[in-house]
Parts: C-alpha cells; sequence; structure tokens
C-alpha cells in the first residue's frame, strides 16, 4: 500500500489532539463520553473506529462533522482546525436521514442548490449518480417507498455531489437485515476502492470492521481512548471469501484481545 | 449429503450428564402457509434426531423455514404433514392443536421480558403461574439462579427498562430455564448485539448449558455463532426449507474464544460457508423478504 | 371531541428556570394589556369587558357584590355540581370504555360488532345529543351527565383499543410458554401492557368532560360554573363571568394533572421507558 | 403500503404491521348497526321510560324526506352552520400555526407568551360564549370566535410539539451541506411541521362542529343547532333527530374535507 505516498497530496486527513467531551444535563450526573483522545486518521483510508456501545464513538463522528465542539482539544482536518459544519467532511447517520417529504432526486441536489450553483447542472450530476448507484428509476419516489438498502446508496449519492474530502458514517449498516448488511458493506467497499475518499467508518461488529478496514482503531469503554490501531492488510479487492483465511481469523482474535482487556467477565 | 449418525454421546469434563427428558424425534415435518391460496412451502419433509441435552444450531437465510420449524416445536403454529415426539409423546401431528408449554420455552428474537414486572417478577412468572412452588421459594430459587449469572440478583428489583440489552436477555434465559424445560428453544437471541455483547453473552449461555443441560435448538443466520455455540450445525436451504447440511462439531467443552483460531474451527468452517452463502445467495435472487 | 391521535389535552410543563422571570413578565404584559384595552383603548367593545383588577376585587371580596367569591358558599357549590358531574361521567366512561376497549382488543368478535356502532355514532359531535339526552333522562342531571359521558366513553375506548393492539405478539407467546392461562394473559399482560394508552385516553376523556359539562350546564342546569358563566352574562354582572372562566380551566387542568398522576404511579415502569427513551 | 418497491438489487425487509384500523363493515358490523336501529324502533313502539316521546327510526326517515329533503330553510341552516365552522377553523389556522412555530423556535417569544398561552388552554371553548358575545358586535361574529378558540389551541398546541420533534439531524445535515438559516426553515423545518399541522386540524375540525352545535343552541336564530335546540323547544322531537343526524353528516364531511387538504399538504405520505 502506498498509502505513505498518496497522503500528503490527497486530501481529508483528520488528526486530534487531546480531545475530551463531557455530557451535562440537569437531573443526571456528567457523562465524560471522551477525554484525552489523540488519532490520526490518514488521507485515502478507510479508517473504522470500532468500541462497544457508549464508548463515545458517536460523539467523535459528530464532532469531525461539525455538529458537537469538544470541551477541550483540538480537531484538524488536512491541518486546518474544525470549526463547524461542512460540505467537505459528510456524514451518513445510523438511521436514515433523507429528508421524508423530498423526492430522492431533491435530496440529492439539495447540497448544490444550497451552495448556489445550477440546478441543471446539479440534476445532471445527481442522475449521473444515482444511474451508479441503480437508483435512477427511483429519481421521483419518495424516501418511505425505497428499501432500507436503497436510501443508505441516496444518501451516500447525497453526500458524493457535493464531492466531499471525508465521508464520516456512523454505523449506517446497523438496522439493516442480514443480507442487506453484507451487500451494503460489499457496496461500500468497492465504492471506496474506485475513489480511495477518505472515510471514517463507525462500528460496533467486528466481523464488518475488518471486511472493510484498512485500519482498525479500537476505542475503550467510556471515556474512550483508543487503545489498539490494527493493520488489515487483507488483500484488495475485499470479498466475502476472505472471512473464511486464517489471516481473518487471526485478526479477529487480536481484535478481541484488545476489545476484552481489562474485562473481568471474559476470561474464557 | 447429511451424514444423520446422531453425534456421539460425549461427556467432557465440566459438562452436566444427559438429562434423562428432552429427547426430540421430528419426522417428516412439512408446513405450508395458506394452502389453497398461494401454498407457500416454508417446510418441507424435514427430519431431525435430537438426543437429551444436546445442543443443535439451525443456520439458514431468511425465508429457510427456520422460524417456522421454531414455531411449530414451540405450539405457536400447526404442522402440516409429519410428526414431533418428545420423549416418545406427540407434540405436534397435523390434526393435533399446538399448546405452548413450559416444558419448551422460547427466548424470542427482540426480547419479551414484560416491561411492567419487576426482573424478580419476570423470572418466577412461570412458576408462580404453574403453582409448581409456593411464592416464597420461587424468588428464593430465582434469586439464586440470578446471583450465579453475573450477580443479576442486585438488580432483582428493577424493570428492565432500565437494564442493558446483554442483561435483558441473560434474565430472559433464566425466565425459561427456571422452569426446568425439557427444550429451550432461542430465536436468533443475540442478533441485534454488537461483538462485545455477543461474545459476552455466548459466553453466559455456554455456562448455563454447562450447569444444567438441557436440549437447546438455537436458530440464527451466523454461521460462526452456530459453529462455536453448538454439537450439531443443521444448514438449511431457502424456501421451501430443507435440512441442506447436518454438521458434527466435535470441537471439545467448554469452548474457548481461542479454538475459533483454531484449525478444527476453520475447517468446519470452511465446510459450512459455502454451503450457507450459496443458500444466500438463492434466497437473495429470489428477492426472499425478511419475515419481520 | 374525541381525538385518537396526538392527545391534544396533554399541558406541557415547561417552564424553564431561566424562563420563570419572563413568564412572570408575560402575565404581568398580558394584565396590563388587558386593563389598558378595556380603559384606555378607543373601542367601545373592549370598554364593555370587566378589567382585571374588577375581577380579582370581586373574586377575593369576603362580601362579594354579585355574591360570587372565594368566601361565598355559593362558588363551592358550584364548583362542586360542576365537579361531581364531570367526574361522575368520567368515571362512567372509565368503567364502561376501559373494559369495552380491552375486550374490542382482545376478542376479535367484540371488536367486530362493537367497532362498527362505535363508527356510526362516533362522528355525531357529543353536545348535538344535549336535547335528546333531556328527553330520554328524566330531569336535567342524567341529561348533562349523559352527554358528558358520551364524550369521555369515545375517547376512552378508542384509546384503550389501540393500546391492545399495541401489545407486541411475543409477550402473549411469552406468556402462554410460562404456562398462563387465557385469564393470567388478560391480567398479566393485556391490561398492563394496554395502560400507557388507556392513560392517554383517560387524560383525553377528562379534558373533554369539563369541556361538554360546560355546553350541557349553560344550556339546562341550573348549578354549575357552566351555568354561573351564562347566568352572570344574563344578569349582566360580568366580573363573574371570568371569575367563572378561571375557575373551569382551573378546575379541568387539576383533574387532569390528578389523572397523569395517578397514571404516573400506577406505571412507574412507562416512566423509566420514557426516560431512557429521551 | 401503496408501492413499497422492491429494490432489484436488494430484498426489503417485509414489515408485517398490525393494521388496527376499523376494519371495513363486515356482516357482524351491519348485523350490530340493524339490530341498533330495531332496538331503538322496538323501544318506541313499546314506550319504554324515556322514549316515549322520541320518534322511530322509520318516522325520522318520513318526516325527513317530506319535510326537509327540499325546504330552503333546512339547507340554509348547512350553509350558516358550514360557514361558522369552516370561518372560526381557517382564522385559527392562520393565526395557529405562525404562533406554533414562533413558540417552537423562539426561546424568549415561548417563555414570555407560552405560559399565558398554558394558562388559557384549559378553558373550555364554550365558557367563552358570554364574553364573546359582549365583545363581538355582530352574533355571527361571536360565534366564529368560538368555533376559532376551539381549533386555536389544538392547532397551536400540536404545530408547536411538531417543531419540537423535528429530528436535529434533519437539520444538521442541511447545515453541512451550505444551506443558510432561511433555507432551513422553509425546506426543512416548516415542511418537517406539516404532519403535526395535519393533526391538529384533524382534532381542531371534530372540536369546532362541537363548539358551533353548542353556540348555536345557546345564542343564535339559525344553524344546524338552532334548528335541532328549536325541535326540543317547540316539542317536535322527530326535527331534534333530523337535526343530530344532519350534524353528524355535516361533521363527517367536514373530517373528509380536512383529510383530503391532508393528502394534498403530504403527497409524501400518500405512498404510506
Amino acid at each position: 500500500m502506498t498509502e505513505a505516498a498518496t497522503e500528503t497530496k490527497l486530501p481529508g486527513s483528520l488528526s486530534g489532539q487531546g480531545v475530551s467531551k463531557t455530557y451535562r444535563q440537569k437531573g443526571e450526573e456528567p457523562h465524560t463520553a471522551l477525554a484525552d483522545l489523540s488519532f490520526e486518521f490518514p488521507a485515502a483510508t478507510l479508517n473504522v473506529v470500532m468500541g462497544t456501545s457508549g464508548c463515545g464513538k458517536s460523539t467523535l463522528a459528530q464532532m469531525l462533522a461539525g455538529y458537537l465542539k469538544p470541551d477541550e482539544g483540538t480537531l484538524t482536518i488536512d491541518g486546518a482546525p474544525i470549526e463547524g459544519p461542512g460540505p467537505e467532511r459528510l456524514m451518513v447517520f445510523q438511521e436514515s436521514t433523507l429528508w421524508p417529504w423530498m423526492t430522492v432526486q431533491d435530496n440529492v441536489i439539495f447540497g448544490p442548490l444550497s451552495r448556489g450553483e445550477n440546478k441543471a447542472q446539479a440534476i445532471a450530476a445527481a442522475a449521473e449518480l444515482l444511474v451508479r448507484f441503480g437508483l435512477i428509476e427511483f429519481r421521483d419516489r419518495y424516501p418511505a417507498q425505497l428499501s432500507g438498502g436503497m436510501m443508505r446508496r441516496a444518501e451516500i449519492a447525497q453526500a458524493l455531489i457535493n464531492q466531499p474530502k471525508v465521508m464520516i458514517l456512523d454505523e449506517p449498516f446497523r438496522g439493516l437485515d442480514v443480507m442487506t448488511r453484507e451487500l451494503m458493506q460489499e457496496y461500500y467497499v468497492r465504492l471506496f476502492e474506485d475513489t480511495h475518499l477518505s472515510t471514517v467508518f463507525i462500528t460496533a461488529e467486528l466481523e464488518e470492521a475488518i471486511f472493510l478496514a484498512d485500519r482498525i482503531y479500537i476505542m475503550s469503554d467510556a471515556p474512550g481512548r483508543i487503545v489498539k490501531t490494527l493493520e488489515v492488510d487483507l488483500p484488495r479487492p475485499r470479498d466475502v471469501s476472505c472471512l473464511t483465511t486464517r489471516r481473518y481469523a487471526e485478526l479477529e482474535q487480536e481484535a478481541l484481545d484488545a476489545l476484552y482487556a481489562g474485562r473481568d467477565d471474559m476470561d474464557f | 449429503m447429511s451424514d444423520t449418525q446422531t453425534s456421539a454421546p460425549a461427556g467432557p469434563a465440566g459438562l452436566a450428564p444427559r438429562p434423562e427428558t428432552g429427547r426430540l424425534s421430528i419426522s417428516h415435518v412439512g408446513k405450508v402457509y395458506d394452502p389453497d391460496g398461494s401454498a407457500v412451502v416454508a417446510v418441507e419433509d424435514f427430519s431431525l434426531e435430537v438426543a437429551a441435552g444436546d445442543f443443535v444450531a439451525i443456520v439458514g437465510p431468511s425465508g429457510c423455514g427456520k422460524s417456522t420449524l421454531l414455531n411449530v416445536l414451540a405450539g405457536f403454529d400447526t404442522l402440516t404433514s409429519g410428526e414431533v415426539l418428545l420423549d416418545g409423546t406427540p407434540l405436534a401431528r397435523p390434526g393435533l392443536a399446538p399448546r405452548p408449554g413450559p416444558d419448551r420455552v422460547v427466548v424470542f428474537q427482540h426480547g419479551a421480558l414484560f416491561p411492567w414486572m419487576t426482573v424478580l417478577d419476570n423470572v418466577t412468572y412461570g412458576l408462580v403461574k404453574q403453582q409448581k412452588m409456593p411464592r416464597a421459594e420461587a424468588r428464593r430459587r430465582a434469586m439464586e439462579l440470578l446471583a450465579a449469572s453475573g450477580d443479576l440478583d442486585q438488580i432483582a428489583g428493577s424493570f428492565p427498562a432500565k437494564l442493558s440489552s446483554g442483561m435483558q436477555r441473560r434474565v430472559e434465559i433464566i425466565r425459561a430455564l427456571i422452569n426446568d424445560p425439557k427444550v429451550l428453544l432461542l430465536d436468533e437471541p443475540f442478533r441485534a448485539m454488537d461483538t462485545v455483547n455477543k461474545n459476552t453473552m455466548h459466553r453466559h449461555l455456554l455456562e448455563l448449558y454447562r450447569r444444567n443441560r438441557k436440549t437447546i435448538i438455537f436458530i440464527t443466520h451466523d454461521l460462526e455463532e452456530a459453529l462455536f455455540l453448538a454439537d450439531r450445525v443443521i444448514v438449511m436451504t431457502t424456501r421451501p426449507g430443507k435440512m441442506k447440511m447436518d454438521i458434527a462439531v466435535d470441537l471439545p467443552r467448554p469452548r474457548t474464544r481461542a479454538m475459533m483460531a483454531s484449525d478444527a474451527y476453520l475447517a468446519l468452517r470452511e465446510k459450512a460457508v459455502v454451503a450457507v452463502s450459496e443458500e444466500a445467495k438463492r434466497a437473495f435472487e429470489r428477492g426472499e423478504r425478511e419475515m419481520a | 371531541m374525541t381525538s385518537v391521535a396526538a392527545p391534544s389535552a396533554r399541558s406541557l410543563s415547561l417552564v424553564p428556570s431561566r424562563g420563570t422571570v419572563l413568564a412572570g413578565l408575560g402575565f404581568l404584559g398580558f394584565v396590563v394589556l388587558w386593563y389598558a384595552a378595556v380603559h384606555w383603548s378607543p373601542f367601545a367593545a373592549f370598554n364593555r369587558l370587566p378589567d382585571p383588577l374588577e375581577v380579582v376585587i370581586e373574586w377575593t371580596n369576603p362580601d362579594p357584590y354579585y355574591g360570587i367569591s372565594i368566601f361565598a358558599a355559593d362558588y363551592y357549590v358550584h364548583i362542586f355540581y360542576s365537579t361531581y358531574r364531570a367526574l361522575a361521567s368520567f368515571f362512567l366512561a372509565v368503567l364502561l370504555g376501559v373494559p369495552l376497549g380491552i375486550f374490542m382488543g382482545w376478542k376479535t368478535n367484540v371488536h367486530a360488532y362493537a367497532a362498527s356502532l362505535l363508527s356510526l355514532l362516533r362522528p355525531v359531535p357529543p353536545l348535538a345529543w344535549v336535547p335528546i339526552a333531556i328527553l330520554l333522562f328524566p330531569g336535567i342531571e342524567p341529561a348533562v351527565i349523559f352527554v358528558t359521558f358520551l364524550v369521555a366513553f369515545f375517547a376512552t375506548t378508542m384509546n384503550t383499543l389501540v393500546g391492545v393492539r399495541s401489545i407486541p405478539e411475543d409477550y402473549f407467546r411469552a406468556a402462554a410458554c410460562l404456562g398462563a392461562t387465557n385469564r393470567d394473559i388478560l391480567r398479566d399482560v393485556v391490561i398492563p401492557g394496554a395502560m400507557p394508552n388507556i392513560f392517554t385516553g383517560l387524560q383525553i376523556a377528562m379534558g373533554a368532560a369539563w369541556f361538554s359539562l360546560v355546553a350541557g350546564e349553560m344550556i339546562a342546569a341550573q348549578y354549575g360554573l357552566g351555568f354561573i358563566i351564562w347566568e352572570s352574562y344574563n344578569l349582566i354582572q360580568y366580573p363573574t363571568i371570568v371569575i367563572g372562566m378561571a375557575t373551569l380551566g382551573l378546575v379541568g387542568y387539576l383533574s387532569s394533572a390528578a389523572v397523569r398522576l395517578v397514571g404516573r404511579r400506577l406505571m412507574a415502569w412507562h416512566e423509566q421507558r420514557l426516560g431512557m427513551a429521551e | 403500503m401503496e408501492n413499497a418497491t422492491v429494490d432489484p438489487l436488494v430484498p426489503a425487509r417485509a414489515a408485517k404491521r398490525r393494521s388496527w384500523k376499523l376494519p371495513r363493515l363486515d356482516w357482524r358490523g351491519t348485523a350490530a348497526v340493524a339490530g341498533f336501529f330495531l332496538a331503538w324502533q322496538l323501544a318506541v313502539i313499546l314506550a319504554l321510560p324515556g322514549f316515549d316521546e322520541i320518534p322511530g327510526p322509520w318516522e325520522v326517515l318520513n318526516t325527513f324526506v317530506g319535510e326537509f329533503l327540499f325546504s330552503a330553510d333546512y339547507w340554509a341552516s348547512w350553509a350558516v352552520s358550514f360557514q361558522r365552522v369552516f370561518l372560526g377553523f381557517l382564522i385559527a389556522q392562520v393565526i395557529g400555526i405562525p404562533l406554533g412555530l414562533f413558540f417552537g423556535i423562539n426561546a424568549t417569544l415561548r417563555s414570555l407568551v407560552f405560559p399565558v398561552f398554558e394558562m388559557m388552554r384549559p378553558i373550555p371553548p364554550l365558557a367563552w360564549v358570554p364574553l364573546s358575545i359582549l365583545f363581538w358586535p355582530t352574533n355571527e361574529s361571536s360565534i366564529i370566535f368560538i368555533t376559532f378558540i376551539g381549533a386555536f389551541f389544538i392547532i397551536t398546541i400540536n404545530v408547536f410539539e411538531g417543531v419540537r420533534s423535528i429530528r436535529p439531524e434533519h437539520v444538521w445535515l442541511a447545515r453541512s451541506l451550505g444551506a443558510g438559516t432561511f433555507r432551513i426553515f422553509r425546506k426543512i423545518m416548516l415542511p418537517a411541521v406539516i404532519p403535526s399541522i395535519a393533526v391538529g386540524m384533524t382534532l381542531g375540525i371534530a372540536v369546532t362542529w362541537n363548539v358551533v352545535i353548542a353556540a348555536e343552541m345557546i345564542a343564535s336564530d339559525s344553524g344546524l343547532g338552532r334548528l335541532t335546540w328549536e325541535g326540543y323547544v317547540s316539542s317536535t322531537p322527530t326535527v331534534v333527530v333530523v337535526g343530530m343526524i344532519s350534524i353528524g353528516i355535516a361533521g363527517y364531511l367536514s373530517t373528509v374535507i380536512v383529510d383530503w387538504i391532508e393528502r394534498k399538504m403530504m403527497p409524501w405520505k400518500a405512498g404510506r
């Protein structure tokens, strides 16, 4: 992988120093999601952040997307500090966030139109993406008429039309049924291998993490810190057969050891 | 084709001896939904002999009839053809109206702890309803079981909504086991769980199985989970659901995580993964809907 | 006014601490505006209205000019009549509506018979029943209570039915697995499971009861807050109109709050679930 | 779902939803309705207690066809009642929806005005009748004010609820894509609130019919409510029953009209 060489040229490297965040709510004790978290997500890499629910991974995702400010620490994209939401860092949430009252096409062209781009050009760009994602016949349909997998693909198209530097996906395939989930994983791996779009993929599923990742960052329970970084050197292009290789089993064990480090009830 | 020799009565160290009850013999079971209408064949000519105390996993894509089988065994649904015997007595037959009962308790996929009852009331519900023992003794027995499984007795007084999904699952399994059922039916119980919780649940289920051994029928779509937990893995074809493969898992018990990287385990997986993904592809081509 | 969807009668206790000051300002502004409109505005319409000062003085007057104040016995007689009628019809609606709703949800043939009958009667606005009720029932009191009951009954039945139907199938199966008989399932699954929706229905029913009670009292009664409001208008005792309205609002709010409180007490489990969800 | 599309690439999940809509009138339903009319007729024939003055269904039908179906006055009272309902209802929407939106968006306005609004909400609409007659110049306008009150509180509180339950992600995403505040309000917040407006309208129209009937009985000389009340006063109970049934049908028709408006407002819901 000539990842180091491409890193300086390709945009979308993310980093964080000493990031911490504590949620304070009236009537409840404060909950520290992140404490002194530092990380480097290189560009043009499929970075997978993994941890149990409640370890602060969604908090990290929202901070990278600019929806949440850290209490302390700094977050940067290609060296520049992250101030707030912006089209260069787009996020796909756990639940579909297509606007139900807009057709698929209106959903996709909302970004370009918001930034004053020419409508005809935006529609053309959207059409091209929808063809590639197999959604072109559903262009005038409403999200309620799409299947789970189709909604996710429409959301990825909605983001890609804005040529973001980084895609942030927060457990995007969690709500899908088993088969749709596996197909969407393959789908995103193909997309990444074609575009090398810098990606931060959040998940709680180890199999999904290993199948997708160039690199896995395993987070401890809250307050989340990265306890292990795992280089996934499975060959690309990835397909289902790599799940039955010995290397996969070894990576799985290594990841499980890190996930269970310090957990007493996992002594078997 | 399927080698139907019954698994050797292994009695590895630490595993409780085989119970006398819980022998299931499923012969030529068939289930057709809406026979005169769309006549959907969910299960076709399915036969399986389960020795008392065996842990059998049934794996297959959606629409392979695994939930239908469970519903028939649990008594939620009738049979169209074939017969099921439990310790020799007929359990389900086309004429015989099914009757759910505490001898075959189900742990449901989306969880079915009564939200309006405390953990303790949930666990003692079965014993109290069947008047098997006075309430006080039922409570004592429940607290014992809860304490033994990761000291859940501390949350005996709280409502299920306050528990994590993992804890709710463990309570639900205890609620089933406390009735001393002949067969425990698990319907994809760990499906929505993340890796860490899933592995914790595997450990607890194996621990409960080791301590009070019951016949277990474990439904799942996750082959790896099936191979890791069960003595036998039945791979189903997609609709109509038939037995495609019957794999004997002779990994020693108690099962440890390290075994998942062992050659024996990888060989077993190699054998099964092809069968399962073939069925998954066929199910997907037919646009098989995931039965919610 | 039988609504099954979003409970409109649910009042929001949303007084953020910072906002208490603003809320105070809001009330002050309202009173000042009201006073100014009555006394200094050019519109005759406003001048005819009683001003807030008049109302408060009359309301708290040990010897009220028009006989109604917090010190006058009559005031409490009227409150008693209205509250008695509202509660009588409310409890009647609960006694009939909840069981009917549960059996409609639990037994399909009960539903088949009752559902179409209810959908036949439901569109008729309950207050249209007032004249018929007076003919049907001997005397005013039962007629007013009947109309108020009708409103509350529809709200309770419909919401209980929705409650029973919202219970996931697995709970019934789990109970059957654990050896519960049909009667056990009714007591241990159907009723507790439907409880949250039942209480939504009860809150709407209470609001609806007060809503239709006023009409009944204004049209046909000799006692009650509705009667007072209408009577004070006829006798040109305008401040008492506002006293009657304010009292009605207060008592209506308190009774709904009481229903909510009972609901929260009975369903400790549900509250936690809501707490977890938010 | 009308056409829940099956994605050729990925099978959709078949949601097995228990439909709790009231079932079509199957035979048991029609039997119950027939039974109701039969019981009514019997009660009248046997002159059971209370029923001595009540006309039977057959008699009501005859009187209706005979005296009302073709009488201009009858249909005039329909027109009067409908006009009062829809005028009051419309004004309530025009004022209530923006107010609900402001409550949702502007925190200071909410803290200032909402408590006063909440104080007045529990007051039953009909309690406003005396003040309304006192305040408004004409009888007509005073009744329209009452129907306005009936629908106003409901639509405002529902719109306010709607704004509060907008998913933050819907707004965040728009901001990420570079949309300005006004565009977010117009393209995201407003459409997101439409379903709550629909609920507020459905509840509101039911209340306004109730209110107009009572207001007409108390303080008007025209309208279906008046017609029904005069039937009582002139002890012609048949007229009372005709009035009631007409009000029932009018009420039902208005809900049909409101449903139609809602479907137009929410094309994306049509697929549901």
